[in-house]
């Protein structure tokens, strides 16, 4: 729930976040929420009616002794989970090491997901092969559970000549159209309500194919966002609609993005069930997203999911959080850090230890070490090759029209 | 062949590509049971079924997004827009995402989808059902940009756009739905036994980045699209100038060697457009056409236009360039 | 609340109207709602939560038998009722003659507010004078409320040279500033998230005004009205919002403009106060409105309004409705027609009588006719004279730039 | 007087314009408590206070729209827009609300409002951080279109923006917020020591409508904005030729004057702009002074610009004109 009492009110409202720098990030300890407070309802006849509870409580499953309680817990076998895991310590480090080399010029620019990685990670392992993925910037970690080779997505940020969007597009700008990981784009919002589309021509050809699209808190504001509820609501096709409430937008606060208790209570007027997700428990995320895969499947539209997380990173390489926000907020906040609490549930469970932790992370940093090594044989942005200029031309059309093509010759490259 | 106006064979080019091309979808406000509010979605639902044709809630930039989504998967959507004043909440959607989702995946995303929209004046529509925003578009690369005139491109243009790979942005000058419109309001001809009118029922094309000769000359060369069109036929036989009049009918990419090749005949140009002159499309081609036949040009290349104002309501025949302008245009060329 | 159970729903749902050309209008008999069903909260201390039954259920003072009953009723004085049915007529009337001159040609086109005169008249008389009306196309009965002289209004449709916009929009896209009434534009929706800015400058000059703003239906899928609704949301500026669902957008029915079930609950995520009304009950509109004035003239911020009423008429007078639905919807839907209904109210309560009507009709007719030949001696559309050409050119800009000047040498008129 | 970059003095304008009218306000996207992703409003709220200067939501529609609200009711609002590809969500209300309130209300309500937004390229931006999309403001009447280039006409530009009594769409090279840029991605200059850096700490103006010669010359006009001037700059000294270089400033309405007198001494005119070719400002410029100055041109006036493709990330270099190809398409009008 957001809390509205530290906005200004004369002459009118500024939503302000609950601490600044300087102050003492206080959020009252853990979350008030356990997994037992929610019932999860029959996914093939709940109505949005059903779900007001869902859309202003929170779902979770791992509770604060890291096990796994509730109605809503997947019961996932130990090879998911630890499968899971793997994919959510692979992003991490990976985006360690490319925030490294983006500090040596070897990218222009970077954004991590970190604390966050559960978000992309679950939610896409409890889809289907064939479901479409339409990310923001901050969702890239589904392209592991598709298996997308990590040389590939470094080519791409280091725009080299192996980059497969050829250089075009900004670092972290994925596209990946074998795992059905549609193009990232940066205007905000612009894939919510394209999400929609995706679904309709899916259930038009009547392909069992449902759409899952995120956007942020902050990009929730944007006519895109309601564009997508709306449409969801009077067509119903398979679509999952997430907002990312990582409570930031770049330095303003989720007060800020909506005077609201909470995200997911927005999509109860649209008759769209709503619920409300801890984005940093895996389990939780796996079996709201699974559930609402079951109904998208089951032809009964879309569902509207509010993943509570915490931006425990800087918004961007270029960004520097502690002009805005106490530097140990992240620590403070009850929700934790996703890696963490899937790994001590693996360990109380004893289905994991620390070895096997330091041994998986080793081996996992070796991999993204060569992969980086075997990218950058084909160029890095500090020193080249990069894509050939040509590529400006081609590819603007289906084929190159007579005035591009006499620029490309004007330029001579 | 049949007798149709510009309404009916956009319609029939409509439920031919339907019937083609499983892929095609056709929405936007009102098109779906009740055909649209200018009729060209006529029956079209009735005939083929609430999925393939349908209504849309009423917001623009969220039709654009469900459209480049359709395109994205597979589908080949045409979407209407019901007057091209209310394009502009699509804007970003068109120019920011659809526009460039080709170059910025590598090719590896596509959207082929053609907006359909009724453009332009003389209506009585006043600042918001008579613009002609054509040039907003042309300035971004990846859009394909058409504007029919007659019954008959303007069902084989549409045909060639849905059928493009590319996305179009398919403008219908509304003053012509039904009637060529030569400038004079109170002389309202219907398309009946206009030649233009004769459409053949079945699947034709007129290409994209073609332009149409609409008659020879070798005085002078006007340029112009949509409505214009029939306005500068009336005044280039009002000015007793032998005139080449070229319906531009692709704007990006327009046909370079159409219109090169009249101005290096007649020296001479005058370009015509609804739109206000700043940054006009007819900016673009005056200055394509200078940079390309400098040596040929007698005298100035003149742009006719709309002027540099909102689109008036009781004044519109003082906005829109009449024939008495554009002949006087083309006269002033001569006298160089 | 909406009726969904027509719609299609393979491969995708589409919504239809509950009735189409053929089908016998059939909506049950009368409203289920009763004004004792619903109690008035405080203005000064409801929260939205307080509103959920007011933004699901209908508020209405009215009852079948023409009693002001309940919580709502505003207890208003006769002179007032009397004043609002006067404005009603004078609207009707001053419609009617209107479209009967644009068949004529003397205007180009026209809209009338046939069936939903009550609501900018109830709502701009629950206003105080100092209040912005931000209108759309079928509020220009608050001009009335406001005291603008018909022949000025006429002016304006008929695009002669006393039209106060000078001929340089169409019919019925009236601007009044001396009234406070700001300027109407062709584009749906627009005026919704403007009137919150207006709102946000009375509230930061410190002057004790409110900005009341309405759209339809179907215009509530624009992204404006997420704006509106949003920044209202977070800023809490005083303002009124209005969702005027008639039911009808052009072609297509609110089913296809929404698949929840009330417009007014949407309204309740963004924490904003979210009532239900019925539009065609003066006393209803006219209590509901003035609750919304209190709270934003106290600092409370924004109430969100759906105004349920019935399109009577036409879309406008390009339109022919017999196409898309059964000619006598109208007078099969329950809701009634708001003149006859305070007209009864009226007569019920001993104010008013049937010859009192008659002579009320006779003299505003009269008085509408006299103004629309005083009007017509400044010209109008099918003969002129108009406002002269020189006005395209001018207001452009505060001054003419040179290139304006130019072209208006060019035309030299 | 203090040495300024076009960061500081933009900062400067603003705070100016917060002392002298209270009714001023400044909103945008991180603007408030952050001050601004490129810091210009850096330090204004906690001089002016939380509701002179103030964060809004994620949705430049609702900026434009609340913008026009307040300008209605006696604002003056400067709105920034964080990038100027991110302006196009509130295209509708710019162009269709803002541009046209004064006309369509026989002059009963205005506007008068700025939006302040960094443009253009050579920051490694990529399709969506560095367009230029100026001309796609200039066809719509109603709009003032400014597009600044050193820290003194930044400050003096954007005062007369917010003195204004029109809405003005106010550009800022990103490029050269902190120092000009020649051309040369490897030297990265700062304004410091700069004779444009030096900036008044009051109050003053750039009138609007007024182009600024950057240097005179016989052989060519040179035109160009934003951080093509400086780019232009390198070029014309590369090129060896005595280029008059004029600095435009402001696009809509430009200056013709200056424009038309420096045409008729030199008969050649190269135009310089990042945005794509095709219907960019250049098209405009070229349309009028050949219209202008038929008679006076030696050779065909050029222009060089961005592609007709959307904007790269690693090859920009290639896509933004290079002082090669400015200095070449100035030779090339010596030969002819
Ligand atoms: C249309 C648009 N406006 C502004 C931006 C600049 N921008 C990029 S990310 C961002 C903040 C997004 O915040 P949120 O939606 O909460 O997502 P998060 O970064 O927290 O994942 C902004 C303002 C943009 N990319 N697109
Ligand atoms: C942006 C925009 N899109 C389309 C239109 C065309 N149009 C005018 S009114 C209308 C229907 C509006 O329906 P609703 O919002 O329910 O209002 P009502 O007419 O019922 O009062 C449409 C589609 C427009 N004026 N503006
Ligand atoms: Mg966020
Ligand atoms: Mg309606």
């Amino acid at each position: 729930m957001t809390d509205r009492t530290t906005a200004t009110t004369k002459p009118y409202t500024i939503g302000r976040p609950p601490f600044r720098p300087g102050d003492e990030a206080d959020f009252g300890g853990a979350f008030t929420e356990q997994p037992e407070d929610l019932s999860r309802p029959d996914p093939l006849t709940c109505s949005a009616q059903d779900t007001v509870e869902h859309a202003v409580g929170l779902v979770r499953v791992l509770n604060d002794k890291h096990e796994a309680k509730g109605d809503w817990n997947p019961e996932l076998s130990s090879e998911t989970l630890i499968q899971g895991l793997e994919y959510m310590m692979r992003l991490r480090i990976f985006d360690d090491r490319m925030i490294k080399m983006q500090r040596t010029g070897k990218l222009s620019f970077y954004m991590r997901s970190f604390g966050e990685e559960a978000i992309a990670i679950a939610q896409t392992m409890a889809l289907e092969t064939q479901d479409w993925i339409f990310p923001s910037y901050r969702q890239p970690g589904a392209q592991f559970v598709r298996g997308r080779d990590m040389v590939s997505m470094i080519c791409h940020c280091i725009g080299n000549t192996e980059d497969n969007v050829k250089g075009r597009q900004m670092p972290v700008h994925y596209t990946w159209k074998e795992g059905r990981f549609i193009s990232i784009s940066s205007p905000v919002g612009t894939q919510f309500s394209q999400a929609v589309g995706v679904a309709m021509a899916s259930a038009y050809k009547g392909d069992d194919e449902v759409c899952i699209s995120w956007l942020g808190d902050g990009t929730s504001a944007q006519g895109d966002y309601h564009y997508a509820l709306n449409f969801a609501s009077t067509f119903k096709p398979p679509v999952i609609l997430n907002v990312v409430n990582n409570q930031w937008a770049i330095s303003t606060h989720a007060n800020l993005a909506t005077g609201g208790r909470t995200f997911a209570e927005r999509g109860l007027a649209y008759d769209i069930p709503s619920i409300r997700v801890d984005g940093n428990d895996f389990l939780a995320l796996y079996s709201v997203t699974k559930w609402a895969r079951d109904r998208a499947g089951a032809g009964l539209g879309a569902t509207h999911i509010e993943v509570y997380t915490y931006r425990a990173g800087a918004h961007s390489s270029s960004d520097d959080p502690s002009a805005y926000r106490p530097s140990d907020e992240f620590e403070c906040w009850p929700g934790g850090d996703p890696i963490e609490r899937l790994k001590s549930h693996l360990i109380t469970a004893k289905l994991w230890d620390e070895k096997r932790h330091t041994a998986l992370a080793k081996k996992i940093d070796d991999e993204v070490m060569k992969s980086y090594k075997e990218a950058c044989e084909f160029g890095d942005l500090a020193s080249g090759p990069y894509p050939p200029a040509s590529t400006i031309f081609t590819e603007v059309y289906e084929s190159v029209p007579w005035h591009v093509q006499e620029q490309r010759e004007e330029l001579g490259k | 062949m049949a007798d149709m106006n510009m309404i009916k064979a956009l319609n029939s080019a409509l439920e031919v590509q339907l019937q083609k091309d499983k892929n095609v979808v056709i929405f936007g406000e009102d098109v779906g049971y009740f055909g649209g509010v200018f009729r060209v979605t006529d029956g079209l639902q009735k005939k083929f079924g609430e999925h393939r044709v349908f209504d849309s809630p009423l917001a623009e930039g969220g039709i654009a997004a469900v459209a480049m989504g359709m395109g994205l998967n597979g589908l080949r959507p045409v979407a209407e827009i019901q007057f091209a004043d209310y394009i502009f909440p699509a804007y970003d959607q068109i120019v920011n995402e659809i526009a460039k989702v080709r170059h910025r995946s590598g090719g590896e995303f596509t959207a082929p989808l053609t907006f359909r929209t009724p453009a332009g004046g003389g209506i009585k529509g006043g600042h918001h059902h008579s613009q002609s925003p054509e040039a907003q578009f042309t300035h971004t690369p990846g859009l394909k940009v058409v504007y029919c005139s007659t019954p008959y491109n303007a069902k084989g243009l549409l045909t060639s756009a849905i059928e493009c790979n590319d996305p179009v942005i398919f403008f219908e000058p509304k003053r012509c739905y039904r009637g060529p419109f030569y400038g004079d309001p109170h002389n309202v001809p219907t398309w009946s036994g206009h030649p233009d009118a004769e459409v053949p029922t079945e699947h034709y094309t007129v290409p994209l980045e073609q332009a149409r000769v609409v008659r020879e000359g070798a005085a002078c060369t006007v340029i112009a699209w949509g409505t214009m069109v029939h306005v500068c036929e009336q005044a280039i036989k009002d000015s007793g100038i032998d005139c080449e009049l070229i319906d531009l009918q692709t704007l990006v990419p327009w046909d370079r060697d159409t219109v090169v090749n009249s101005i290096e005949k007649t020296g001479r140009c005058v370009i015509v457009h609804e739109a206000p002159k700043t940054s006009g499309f007819g900016a673009e081609m005056s200055a394509s056409i200078q940079e390309r036949c400098f040596y040929h040009l007698e005298a100035p290349i003149t742009r006719v236009t709309g002027w540099d104002t909102p689109f008036p309501h009781t004044t519109e025949w003082d906005y829109l360039p009449s024939t008495e302008r554009i002949a006087k245009a083309i006269k002033n060329t001569q006298e160089e």
